[in-house]
């Protein structure tokens, strides 16, 4: 199976502070179906920054053949990624990994889809597919600060959407779990993405329900090759049992991997 | 014979290009971007006698034109690797060689000797000089005379040719190269990664959990080409060479500095279908510079022209 | 003081950031581009007892993030310096650090005693390292028992603080340090380059006429911050860092690794203002991560936070 | 002396096999005064091409301050130049160097302008100063083959100009030296860039004569820093006394130097 391909970007626009959204081109976005999955960028083609990075897949089209990542820019990769603009191509490889399982989710079941920062994008295309399937969907969505925040709009169409500020300049004050607490929410699975914190009480508070996590770790080949991205697993925690982010993630059932 | 083969103790290489360990896993997850049949050989990530977890993540950091890793040797052990990986890439017809890794003597002994043993392993590559693993690697890797015992007890025991595989990190490669040839190594395969470091400049630590790790890629291939060039001139054991390279003139002028085969480590993550690129690229390049026989490169920075060897 | 200003041993520095050795000339190209008095210090070209003409050319190549030089030390020589460069120099009000090499032990202790003498020169630079010169220079810069005795005959002679310039082509960085540090340097300077080649594909023959040179440039930073890294936890005489700096945030990183100050080579001539611009933007980037003091980030990697030294 | 400055490119076209035009404009134009003199480009923005690329001033137009190089696609770094369209910064660092000295021309006298390959390109702007001096100019041009061929018709504008290649598809064929000798060129004064090769017949031939070579070296520093490319003096062969190409040259009189 061909996974790489060279894409053509049709836009890149700023929707927040430093987050930029990428659209691109290309055949392989047919193969694109599973939300939670990503595909790896050469975001150059000069040997300076040598290593492709990883973006989640953050809403698809298939018809027109496109899709978007949205992206922080936080260190040279980003930075040069968003330097590129519409008509350029790119090289992606991908889709990458497991994504989260939809097919959980039976219709007329509510599923609470909780992001933090960028781990918000892949949850967009996931709650699209759910909604199709006829899943309630609910967002909870953290942010630094009301400068952050992206996507409330897109989300809010699809589902009722709360927003967290941990500086309370915007939404409820605090982290997603404040909302989850002080607006009851309530679901039958829970999808997840987010910084490891984050994840990590998630982890705890719906231990043995239907409850999947979106893992980040730093990648080299992000096909499974090089062993850089591996956790524990949890009956395990100590031994040589693992899982690798790129291939066996980056989603995982709550509890089966230490995270 | 055609004009990429080389034929080097115990491998028959269709061309003189394959996948570096550690790069390339047990080749499962390249088989799916392309017929592994096409690599010169495969180089597979080291086996250690017991199945390892390696080190905690981060394990990679970027550089420069080069990346850090600490992966510490993450494998599913002798077993695993003699029942589950060796099997499954036996199905393809290319030369397989075994990275043999340890932190005591008799570990390596223990690993090379069973993975000799196994009909799918062509050659061992015995990994003297991983940087990412704290007891005994670094001391095997760095002085001349601990090396040349381990090759020695390796060598006795094993039933295939063994390839040694030297650490950069070193004040004098000549004298790594010479004890390990002198102890009975069949080839040599350098270089291994450079020790660096990255550092965090928000948490102020490290970027990788190991602190430190091996520098790999661009950035180091002056200093691969160079040790090549040094230690091909005084031994007569082949080199597999490699560290950086990228393009068929990287793999042409590791050849001219002395190697007499190439591996690809970093560029796999780049482009995963490196080899295959690089393989079917070569003839053409060898045209260019009007050369018949990829085996006229060999040394070709310092030997006289036009003797293959 | 400043929040820039860093005290070294015969060293007021305005701020951390200095030209290194052989990348500045003797201060004269660059004083046609900016005012040298904004510089933290200046390290200037190897001086040795008689004038040198150096390498044949090509003594440059280019590799991927990196160079490769083979200047041989060309330099006018112990009275040349004395005589012209020194005073030319002396008219900026920035310390001079003399960079010392030699071939035998003797030529060292006749430049450092003279040089030390000069009114102009704040602190003596012992380049053991050198990779381009053939006799002596190799053996002092590898073997500790060698470079200690180098460094105590030179400390003996020598009326200013001697920092003591490490090669990183060495197995053990760590015993180099402690070697000269025990031996009564004042200061390391770390690293000096590491030791490449690259090979002409037409040719056939290396690029550099002298065959291998020096690798600089930002290829071999995270070489540079794991040796000053390990180093500066188990020395007690500060480090001047150096090795592919070429940001501010390089700047940072070099001294959380460890680094009292840092110079900068190979990017001068990339951009001949790059010191006086990362002197310029240290301020903000000191702001942007909360730090009052450059001072505090000096082992920052490894320290206690908010012990300043 | 602000030496150093960001270029604007107006211009950047293919005259030949692997040969292009490229015309920047700048403030910095108005010291390019000097014919011989070069400048050290910074080819990208990406570290991993990280020295500057020098390349001779080809042609100059003070009115809209643009100048011209002419460049033979080589390795990496004029590969990536060559890929930089009009409206895209440069970052030029020159005029570097001691060009050709065009005050030893005197009105009627004639100046016999020699160049090889890329040693070509300085000379049409030396040409068109000795021109307007009223020096009578005749140019040989040496090329390896028909398909290499560029400026022709430009030089012939100036003056005289005879074409040589080495495999004879075009002019003459063999050697600039061929040309001189075959068409008994007589010259007050020689002027000539190219292969070291050429210079080095030409340094003999015209031995104590006003004949001026310009030089190429490897360079680091391009300003007299580093001492990459250094020559020995013709007085001091072995000896330490030197000079350096990117300050004391390129151009060098005739018997200067060691070539
Ligand atoms: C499966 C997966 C999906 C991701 N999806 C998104 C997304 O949709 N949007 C988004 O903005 N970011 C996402 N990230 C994080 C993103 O990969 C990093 O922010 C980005 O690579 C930083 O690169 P840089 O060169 O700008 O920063 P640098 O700090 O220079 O990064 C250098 C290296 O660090 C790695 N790295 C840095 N931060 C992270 C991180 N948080 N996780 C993993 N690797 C990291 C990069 O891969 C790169 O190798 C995802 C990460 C993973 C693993
Ligand atoms: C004063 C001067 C003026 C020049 N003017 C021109 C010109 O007008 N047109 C033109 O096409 N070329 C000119 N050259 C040669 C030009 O600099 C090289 O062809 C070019 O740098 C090759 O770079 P590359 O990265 O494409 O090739 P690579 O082979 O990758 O070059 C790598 C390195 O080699 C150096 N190099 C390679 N070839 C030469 C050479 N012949 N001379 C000096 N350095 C070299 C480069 O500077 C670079 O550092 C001039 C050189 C000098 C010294
Ligand atoms: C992620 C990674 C893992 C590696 N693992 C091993 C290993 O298990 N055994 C070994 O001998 N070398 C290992 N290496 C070193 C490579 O085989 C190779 O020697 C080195 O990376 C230089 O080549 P390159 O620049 O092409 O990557 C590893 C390198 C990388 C980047
Ligand atoms: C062209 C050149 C000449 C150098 N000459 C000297 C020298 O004379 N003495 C010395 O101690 N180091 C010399 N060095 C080494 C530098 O001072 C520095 O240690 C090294 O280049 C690493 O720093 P960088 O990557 O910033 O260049 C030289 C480096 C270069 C590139
Ligand atoms: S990134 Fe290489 S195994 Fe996951
Ligand atoms: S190029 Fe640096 S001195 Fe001439």
């Amino acid at each position: 199976m061909q996974k790489q391909a060279i894409f053509k970007i049709t836009s890149q626009q700023l929707v927040a502070d430093r987050i930029y959204e990428l659209t691109c081109e290309g055949e392989q976005v047919l193969q694109m179906t599973n939300p939670g999955q990503f595909v790896h960028i050469k975001v150059g083609n000069f040997d300076d920054i040598l290593l492709r990075r990883p973006l989640s897949i953050g809403d698809v089209n298939l018809n027109s053949k496109t899709f978007k990542m949205i992206y922080r820019v936080e260190g040279q990769g980003t930075t040069r990624l968003s330097k590129k603009v519409a008509g350029e191509e790119i090289d992606v490889l991908g889709p990458l990994g497991v994504g989260f399982p939809v097919e959980e989710a039976r219709q007329g079941e509510t599923a609470l889809l909780v992001g933090g920062g960028i781990g918000v994008p892949p949850l967009y295309y996931l709650s699209k597919q759910l909604v199709e399937r006829g899943v309630n969907v609910i967002h909870v969505l953290g942010f630094q600060s009301k400068k952050d925040v992206f996507y409330e709009e897109e989300f809010s169409k699809l589902g009722p959407t709360y927003v967290t500020t941990v500086d309370g300049t915007y939404g409820t004050k605090g982290f997603v779990t404040n909302a989850i607490e002080s607006y009851k929410l309530e679901c039958d699975l829970l999808y997840s993405c987010g910084p490891s914190p984050m994840l990590r009480v998630l982890n705890e508070k719906y231990k043995g329900q239907r409850a999947y996590l979106s893992l980040e770790e730093r990648m080299g080949c992000g096909i499974g090759a090089c062993f850089a991205c591996v956790c524990h697993t949890s009956d395990d925690p100590e031994g040589t049992s693992y899982r690798k982010v790129c291939t066996d993630g980056p989603v995982f059932k709550v509890g089966e991997v230490v995270i | 014979m055609s004009r990429l083969s080389i034929e080097l103790p115990g491998l028959s290489l269709k061309n003189p290009i394959m996948p570096a360990s550690g790069c390339f896993g047990f080749g499962k997850e390249y088989a799916e971007f392309y017929d592994l049949d096409r690599l010169g050989a495969i180089m597979i990530k080291a086996t250690t006698s017991e199945a390892r977890f390696g080190n905690p993540t981060p394990r990679v950091a970027e550089t420069t034109a080069g990346m850090l890793n600490a992966i510490g040797l993450q494998n599913p052990g002798l077993s695993g690797v003699l029942e589950q990986e060796l099997p499954r890439l036996g199905q393809f017809d290319v030369p397989i060689i075994a990275n043999v890794a340890g932190a005591k003597m008799e570990d390596y002994i223990e690993v090379a000797k069973k993975l000799s043993r196994s009909p799918y392993v062509a050659a061992l590559e015995l990994n003297i000089s991983c940087p990412n693993v704290k007891q005994g690697g670094i001391a095997f890797g760095t002085i001349p005379e601990v090396a040349a015992e381990l090759t020695a007890a390796v060598k006795q025991v094993s039933t295939k040719p063994v390839y040694v595989k030297l650490s950069p990190n070193v004040s004098d490669i000549v004298a790594m190269a010479k004890a390990v040839e002198a102890a009975g190594a069949d080839g040599l395969s350098m270089i291994n990664t450079l020790l660096g470091m990255r550092i965090d400049l928000k948490t102020r630590k490290p970027i990788l959990a190991n602190g430190a790790g091996g520098l790999s890629g661009p950035a180091i291939k002056p200093v691969a080409i160079r040790m090549i060039h040094q230690v091909s001139q005084v031994v007569s054991i082949p080199i597999i060479g490699m560290g950086g390279v990228q393009t068929v003139e990287d793999v042409i002028e590791m050849m001219l500095a002395g190697a007499s085969a190439v591996a690809i480590g970093t560029a796999n993550f780049v482009d995963p279908y490196i080899c295959p690129r690089l393989i079917e690229e070569l003839p053409a390049k060898l045209d260019e510079l009007g050369i018949n026989d990829v085996r006229e490169l060999i040394g070709g920075s310092w030997r006289e022209p036009c003797s293959v060897r």
